[in-house]
């Protein structure tokens, strides 16, 4: 059932690196699931919740996203809600990874969970977000990729580190064993090396015990355009081939990816 | 009723001019719940080919101003996978299926208008064709396209090729003309330097409201030269660009990318259409 | 310097690749308080045909959107009072001057370009063909434009009649191509159903950013393959469109009506391409 | 000299049947001269001043204007001023005349000459404006074209009135032969008629005697782009042919239109 609705935008301020913008909406999307809304421009554009709640959401954009330009009170038609989200249900121990500029649509995940760690890497310390931006519960592994605060990235980096620095692998590889499932958001070109270390943390992982947000533009949402087809590979319980991260995504077993 | 094929034997006729245009709307129910589908004349199909085609690799979409660039690589999963997965959504849909056909080869072509010709509730077939094709190509893939089948067919003519092709096509048994496939277009695609040439342009098809004052150009110069029903195509984003272009004299027309935009936009312009019709029949 | 003209005997080297496009800046002096002529490669001036014309009657502009369609009918005094009045300015100016010339006969082509040629900085022709023109009739009027005066001749290229005449015009003896010149374009021009079809409708060239993407993908497709300077114009509005441009293989560039809300546009752009060409020079 | 200036919006009200809106600029038009505005679309917008002072200008807009769309404070470049406005340098005795919707730019003039004479052309009596909005020395004389208000328009028609009503034509031919100038702000259509009548009316009228201002799109405002090519005839005094409104005019000798 795909349907229209109004959102109803009420604020947008500044939370570097980020801007928050408040929308109230009747049927609001689940983490990970989205609404396509048009801001103008010949496209919809997609929106994640970053926190949800009975009467809308919040989305976290960058700072020029036309959202930020609305007036308090304007109408936005929104289609949707559209997707699937992320299958956390009865996850008791949850790990979160997410690159800076893709965390947004992990947020709504913060408490999901009684145990929750969560893993950004940014380029430098200045993108970093305060750490007591999140909840005290988290259990916060900050990365950076020029090693200036917390542990050394990349991620994905197997590599010894310089004098000084440490890597952030061991910890990774650690925090996926102690995890139940583990939620990434990161550039899509980086997750066939994250599920590499995901196959090597863990013996036979479980379906969707990773489960990546893949990012692709997603015209229409519904099925109908072909622009967000995601290659997804077989195996023995699902059969492969292309999907659209419209409908069958974004989010999606980061092992099948 | 609206022929759309009036040189068929079986014809092609539709209730209302208006039509979502192939690769905007779908195999047929993705919409189903927004649109009333009755008020269509009919379902242009996503477009389709007899062997599958994964999408293209890489950017597929770029944004400029109010435009943009698409390059989907048509993915598709073959003519048969389609039916079996569509054959019976077709069936009880309300209004007749069109469908979308990606001429390749002759052969291959052949192949599949003679798969289609008796699906329940197709009507005809549209025929895509590659943007540089020769005008003898294009009388060889739509001769195929004619030769087992039965059903009527349309060809949907390059943005560029419209001189030198839809004369000819008409002339040649094409039943009617879509005019026309959205010109191809490059835009950038990353401002990355380290990338190759290819990879930092992304080349496809351009859609968008300037599409429209070119539209009209076309059918100005060539509806009433053409001796069958022109479908017109291309930035049509309102029912006064939809009463424009049946005043320059096309039969029937398609919205495409705008219908991810506004997806009721089909029904306001059919329902449009429908009561100007009306007052101007009861005067 | 660049040169725009490398086969021809006296060449045409211009400083900077950016110019105005025929018909958007007048013919020599109309921008001078605002735009330093220095920074520009060439003035390319108003079309001129050899006799005066009148201005098209009726409406001559239409908005959709972003983009316009415009039809000014070409006015002007022909090329003897064009030259009483601007031969003295054009003299003066720091930089070159192109002619635009309007090929309306392959006779009064001959005429007009002999007449063209001895001006004191004059250095080239810009040929304006009709955009139905046959490729024989194209190089008839290429050869009177060469016949009996010296100077470099670009032609500008109707933009659906690159793929048959860029190459055969490369071919046979044009020294640069300017691609391309505006679509054709039709517009609602009135809503008054009263008007016959003719006054309801308004035909003439579109203008706006839509024309860039159609732009690159001309240039991309056919830069590479044609043996003389490419002259880029359609839509650029930045120095990343003319970057762009110049990446493709343009060899200069052409702002057109985008410098009527933005004269200075062409000014960033000239000096936006010759820093980094500094920079990239000094690295 | 061709300028471009920044102009800074004030505020905009509306005025039935206008909307009035205010921007400060350091050079100001005359009457009948303009400014070409950049207020996004693909071309710049004629604003001509409907009142003038030292610091800026007033101009009257139809409801939907994009400069009434403005917020206060936004800084818009301007061209200009560019044109050759209404010439009326010791005009004693000054008649204006209008059609409502191209009144504003005759609206300077009502207080530049000792005596000012006004007629107005409606479609009916809701479109006139309140007589109380002109200053009361002004002459002000009401048509309309159904007959609902004042006198029965249109201007330019000798056929006689339907019982009740009185034709305009006998007091417009009134007032031009008591004026020393008369300015008009009509459809361009329309000149060639107002033109006839003013020289049943006058015998050898002075050059300039009767003014029009020619609506025409002015895209470049300079000479460059040919659009606003006007035609003129010859005479005795002036070479004939085409001229460009946005340099040469937009104002008129209306017996040369
Ligand atoms: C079998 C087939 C079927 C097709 N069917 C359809 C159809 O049904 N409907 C339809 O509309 N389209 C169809 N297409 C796509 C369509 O034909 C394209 O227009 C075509 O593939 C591209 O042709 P082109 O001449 O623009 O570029 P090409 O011929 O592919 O390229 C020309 C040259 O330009 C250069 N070039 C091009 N772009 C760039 C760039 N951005 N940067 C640098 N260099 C560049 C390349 O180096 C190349 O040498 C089909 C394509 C194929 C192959
Ligand atoms: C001598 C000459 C020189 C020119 N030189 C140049 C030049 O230097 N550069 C340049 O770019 N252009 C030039 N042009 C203009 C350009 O050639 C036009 O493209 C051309 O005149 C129009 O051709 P067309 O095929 O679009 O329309 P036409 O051949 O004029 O018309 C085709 C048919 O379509 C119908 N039609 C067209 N439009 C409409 C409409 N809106 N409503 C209803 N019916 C319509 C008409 O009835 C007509 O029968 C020149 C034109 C001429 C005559
Ligand atoms: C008949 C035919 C028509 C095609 N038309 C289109 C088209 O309109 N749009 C598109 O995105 N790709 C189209 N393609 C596909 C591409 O041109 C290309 O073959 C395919 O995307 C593979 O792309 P890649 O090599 O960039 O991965 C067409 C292919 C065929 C065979
Ligand atoms: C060689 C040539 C090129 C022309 N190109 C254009 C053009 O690009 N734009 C335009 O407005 N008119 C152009 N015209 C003029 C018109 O096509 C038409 O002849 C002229 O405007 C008279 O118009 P009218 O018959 O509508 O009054 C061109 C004419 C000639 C002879
Ligand atoms: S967004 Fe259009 S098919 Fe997925
Ligand atoms: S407005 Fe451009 S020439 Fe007058």
């Amino acid at each position: 059932m795909v349907k229209q609705q109004d959102a109803v935008f009420r604020q947008a301020y500044p939370a570097p690196p980020y801007w928050v913008a408040r929308f109230d909406v009747a049927n609001p999307p689940a983490p990970g699931a989205f609404v396509l809304a048009d801001l103008g421009g010949p496209l919809r554009q997609a929106l994640f919740p970053a926190t949800i709640d009975a009467d809308g959401f919040t989305v976290m954009l960058p700072p020029h996203h036309p959202a930020t330009r609305l007036l308090p009170g304007a109408t936005v038609n929104v289609l949707g809600p559209l997707g699937q989200g992320f299958r956390i249900d009865g996850v008791t121990r949850l790990l979160l990874v997410a690159e800076i500029a893709s965390l947004p649509p992990l947020l709504p995940l913060l408490e999901a969970a009684p145990a929750v760690a969560l893993v950004i890497e940014a380029p430098t310390r200045a993108q970093l977000p305060p750490p007591d931006r999140f909840p005290p519960a988290v259990e916060l592994t900050l990365v950076t990729r020029d090693g200036s605060a917390g542990h050394l990235g990349p991620l994905e980096s197997q590599d010894p580190a310089p004098a000084n620095l440490e890597r952030v692998m061991p910890r990774l590889v650690e925090l996926i064993a102690w995890a139940e499932c583990a939620c990434f958001a990161c550039p899509n070109d980086r997750y066939p090396a994250l599920a590499a270390i995901v196959r090597a943390a863990r013996v036979q992982p479980a379906p969707d015990f990773a489960q990546a947000l893949v990012q692709v533009p997603m015209p229409c949402g519904v099925g109908a355009c072909e622009v967000c087809r995601t290659q997804t590979r077989a195996t023995a319980q699902t059969q492969g081939g292309e999907k659209h991260a419209c409908i069958d995504g974004p989010v999606f077993d980061m092992l099948l990816l | 009723m609206i022929e759309l094929a009036p040189r068929h034997k079986f014809g092609l006729p539709i209730a209302s001019p208006v039509m979502p245009a192939a690769g905007a709307f779908g195999y047929g129910d993705t919409y189903h719940d927004l649109v009333d589908l009755r008020v269509l004349g009919a379902l242009v199909t996503n477009p389709m080919s007899l062997t599958p085609r994964e999408a293209a690799r890489g950017r597929r979409i770029a944004i400029h101003g109010e435009h943009f660039v698409a390059h989907t690589g048509l993915p598709n999963p073959g003519v048969r996978r389609v039916l079996q997965q569509y054959r019976q959504t077709w069936e009880r849909l309300p209004i007749p299926v069109i469908v979308h056909l990606i001429a390749t080869t002759p052969a291959e072509t052949a192949q599949a208008a003679e798969r289609l010709s008796g699906v329940p509730n197709v009507v005809g077939i549209e025929l895509g064709v590659v943007d540089n094709v020769t005008p003898q190509r294009a009388l060889n893939l739509l001769d195929a396209a004619r030769a087992d089948g039965d059903l009527p067919v349309i060809v949907r003519v390059p943005f560029t090729g419209v001189d030198a092709l839809a004369p000819l096509l008409a002339d040649h048994g094409a039943d009617a003309l879509t005019l026309t496939a959205p010109p191809r277009a490059v835009l950038p695609a990353s401002d990355a330097p380290e990338d190759s040439e290819a990879r930092r342009y992304l080349r496809g098809r351009l859609y968008g409201p300037a599409l429209f004052p070119l539209l009209l150009n076309v059918l100005a110069r060539w509806c009433s030269k053409l001796p069958v029903p022109v479908i017109a195509c291309g930035g049509i984003a309102s029912l006064q660009d939809a009463t424009a272009c049946l005043e320059l004299g096309a039969t029937a027309l398609q919205v495409d990318a705008l219908l991810w935009r506004d997806p009721l936009i089909l029904q306001r312009i059919a329902e449009g259409l429908a009561k100007f019709e009306t007052s101007t029949i009861s005067e």
